[in-house]
């Protein structure tokens, strides 16, 4: 029987992300390195941002992730409540924090890009505005995991909050992109100009969004491969208070 | 009417406390359930109840036969003892309270919100609320807190009246009630402690 | 399962809290407002319509957690858990009680209030209408937040924070379509969304609601 | 070997720092937290060992 599934094993999530970890490490630090480097120092400024432009080898990479983290969350979430895996519960309390780290770094580069831009910190444009529903949404899932004593209960309860969050989620998006529109058409300097991007920009920057998935993934397997360690420890010290 | 279960274990917070629960509970038995404190008498009243699932095993009873109350009786202080039953009454697809009131002596107290009453009388109250279930296995859960002698004595002769009628009961308790019943003492299902070799049991 | 209906209003009428305290808050913020930001009236009337729905949400957040906690402790929700009606009906009764007792007299105090704030008067229909249209779904809403954290002991504080991020959407529709309505422009968009978050999460948060209870209960 | 920022120096460096300074806080904290239920874990399977 050989099938993804068995990766849902505890004791074989455990021997295979201790190999996989390193990898994902080395190539994050690589792809991080060399990308911000050439971006930060080798790119030249565009013609209407000026040097700003080199906020999006950050902040296009930290938004995509920041949406990525969730939809895993998402993902993992099901398949606890579908499958019963442990691992799948963990891993997307593992992702949690990473995703609300993410959110907070698009959300600050997004400000701060947003100064000189529009002249002013925060606008409540459709995006940032999204990006801060985000991050409460990543507050409240995280708070919920703490809160709770039992660790069945808590990846039960969790799973069912991400689920309907996720839906609330989007219709926020939505409800956001319609609220929006009648305050300031001119927030037209959308930052997904992706298509405008020409290539000099667009090389490093494609090596940076590597680099976030590699660092997302390493720091994934980190974060659960502590917490099964953490689920193994309540469930020998509860045998030590049976015995 | 029967309750039987069979190699029963259950859990709390995760954590096995019960193993191979065997017993069988038949029309107008009663059975105490003993044990020291933590040993898991609630959580196996609950999982019986329905209220958690076991960890392995099978609890077989007719469909909606069981009545589970906790230490709380389950009453709204505000509301009176009338109102109190024939909402539980309704909730339970019943119609007629008045067996229930004359059979824990609550006429004289009909008309009294439930906070009026005295602790005993509350329990009473509690226990009425069982009847108007209209089902026949009770799960009791430490019934006679905070009860006096008095109460308790008359707590006990309505579990008898119920089981001459042909209820089962099941109930967590040290005290005595005054009349026959077997006894399980839930010790010796203890969950043994297993070694966790694997990293996978740590998940189980 | 209308006994269960007509058990909580009657609860509410006897506790006197469940109508009273949230009305009285939802005028306690209104009144407020003006001493933060100054009596202009202008002012007033161009945030009447955000500070009216703000102000129905807190005061819709403030009687949340007794939803399920009162009957979670004095042991009514075990016994509702295996009563014959589905736990899912029940916790639509619930909701509907909560709505009864909080989001309908705000509905019917919010004209009353929209007076203290100068809104237009065009706004009042609007103002009435989107709230009688999405404080179902806040109560609905509310209910499966409630459910989530009704074993906690300071579930509270964590209750608004799980809560208040799924009220987006009410909110923004919300207020929106009192908004419009002053300016008369189209309010036929956000009625139509408000209604449409209000069946779809009485059709479906019953049932996240009903598995958060049990896996709460276990 | 410095790029010239121009006026907009503060906020390329401001953001730069702040993401990196985010990024190390979240891999150091993910690593002590590892490191330390690694010696708990340890600590309570050498506890066992003695009754093995």
């Amino acid at each position: 029987m050989s099938s993804l599934w068995e990766y849902a094993n505890p004791q074989k999530f455990m021997r295979t992300s201790s190999v996989l970890l390193p990898v994902f490490a080395v190539a994050a630090a690589i792809s991080l390195g060399v990308g911000l480097v050439w971006g930060f120092f080798l790119t030249p400024e565009a013609e209407n941002f000026g040097s700003t432009v080199k906020i999006i080898y950050i902040h296009v990479p930290s938004a995509m992730m920041a949406i990525n983290a969730w939809v895993m969350m998402l993902v993992t979430s099901l398949i606890w409540l579908v499958r019963r895996h442990h691992v799948s519960a963990l891993a997307a309390r593992a992702a949690a924090p990473i995703g609300m780290t993410m959110t907070l770094i698009a959300l600050v580069t997004g400000a701060i890009w947003g100064e000189p831009m529009w002249g002013t910190y925060w606008v409540w444009d459709p995006r940032l505005t999204s990006f801060l529903i985000l991050f409460l949404f990543y507050l409240g899932y995280i708070a919920l995991w703490e809160a709770i004593e039992n660790p069945d209960a808590a990846a039960d309860l969790t799973s069912v909050l991400c689920i309907v969050g996720s839906v609330f989620a989007v219709l926020s998006r939505y409800a956001v992109n319609f609220w929006s529109q009648g305050l300031h058409q001119g927030a037209s300097l959308s930052l997904d100009k992706k298509e405008n991007v020409a290539d000099v920009f667009y090389i490093p920057l494609l090596l940076c969004i590597a680099g976030f998935v590699c660092l997302f993934v390493a720091l994934v397997l980190l974060r659960t491969r502590t917490e099964i360690r953490a689920r193994r420890i309540r469930a020998m010290i509860a045998r030590e208070r049976m015995a | 009417m029967e309750l039987v279960v069979t190699d029963l274990a259950c859990a709390r917070g995760g954590v096995p406390v019960l193993e191979g629960v065997d017993f069988t509970l038949v029309a107008g038995q009663a059975l105490m359930l003993r044990g020291p404190n933590g040993i898991g008498k609630t959580t196996l009243l609950r999982t019986l109840a329905g209220l958690q699932p076991p960890l392995a095993g099978s609890v077989s009873a007719p469909t909606e036969s069981i009545a589970y109350a906790a230490h709380a009786d389950g009453l709204k202080a505000t509301l009176t003892v009338t109102e109190n039953l024939t909402f539980w009454a309704r909730i339970f697809g019943q119609t007629d309270i008045a067996p229930a009131i004359e059979a824990f002596d609550l006429a004289d107290l009909a008309g009294r919100p439930a906070q009026n009453l005295s602790a005993g009388q509350k329990r009473r109250l509690g226990l009425a609320r069982l009847l108007v279930t209209g089902r026949p296995i009770w799960m009791l859960d430490e019934p006679t807190v905070s009860l006096d002698a008095a109460s308790v004595a008359q707590f006990g002769r309505a579990v008898a009246r119920h089981l001459d009628r042909g209820g089962a009961a099941l109930i967590a308790t040290h005290i005595d009630l005054g009349f026959e019943a077997g006894v399980l003492d839930v010790s010796a299902f203890r969950a043994r402690p297993r070694r966790i070799d694997s990293f996978d049991e740590a998940f189980a | 399962m209308i006994a269960l209906l007509q058990r909580d209003l009657k609860l509410a009428i006897r506790a006197g809290g469940g109508f009273g305290l949230g009305l009285a808050f939802f005028l306690i913020v209104v009144v407020l407002v003006p001493f933060g930001v100054g009596s202009d009236s202008g002012l007033l009337a161009a945030i009447a319509p955000g500070i009216l729905w703000v102000g129905a949400l807190l005061a819709c957040l403030l009687s949340l957690d007794r939803i399920f906690a009162l009957d979670h402790e004095d042991g009514s929700l075990d016994l509702l858990a295996t009563a014959p009606i589905p736990l899912e009906g029940a916790v639509a009764m619930k909701a509907a009680a909560h709505w009864v007792t909080t989001g309908l007299p705000l509905t019917l105090a919010a004209p009353g209030l929209g007076l203290l704030l100068n809104l237009p008067a065009s706004g009042y229909g609007w103002l009435a209408a989107s709230l009688a249209l999405g404080t179902p779904a806040l109560s609905m809403i509310g209910s499966f937040g409630a459910a989530l954290t009704v074993g906690l002991k300071r579930g509270g504080l964590l209750l608004s924070l799980l809560v208040l991020p799924l009220y987006v959407p009410t909110l923004i529709f919300g207020a929106e379509a009192v908004a419009r309505g002053i300016d008369g422009r189209d309010t036929g968009t956000p009625l139509l969304m408000l209604a449409a978050i209000t069946l779809a999460a009485t059709a479906l948060l019953p049932f996240a609601a009903a598995a958060a209870i049990r896996i709460n209960l276990r | 070997m410095m790029p010239d920022l121009g006026k907009y120096a503060v906020a390329v460096l401001s953001s730069y720092g702040i993401t990196l300074g985010l990024l190390a806080g979240l891999v150091a904290l993910s690593l002590w937290r590892g490191a330390r239920v690694r010696r708990q874990l340890d600590e309570v399977e050498a506890r066992r060992k003695p009754d093995v």
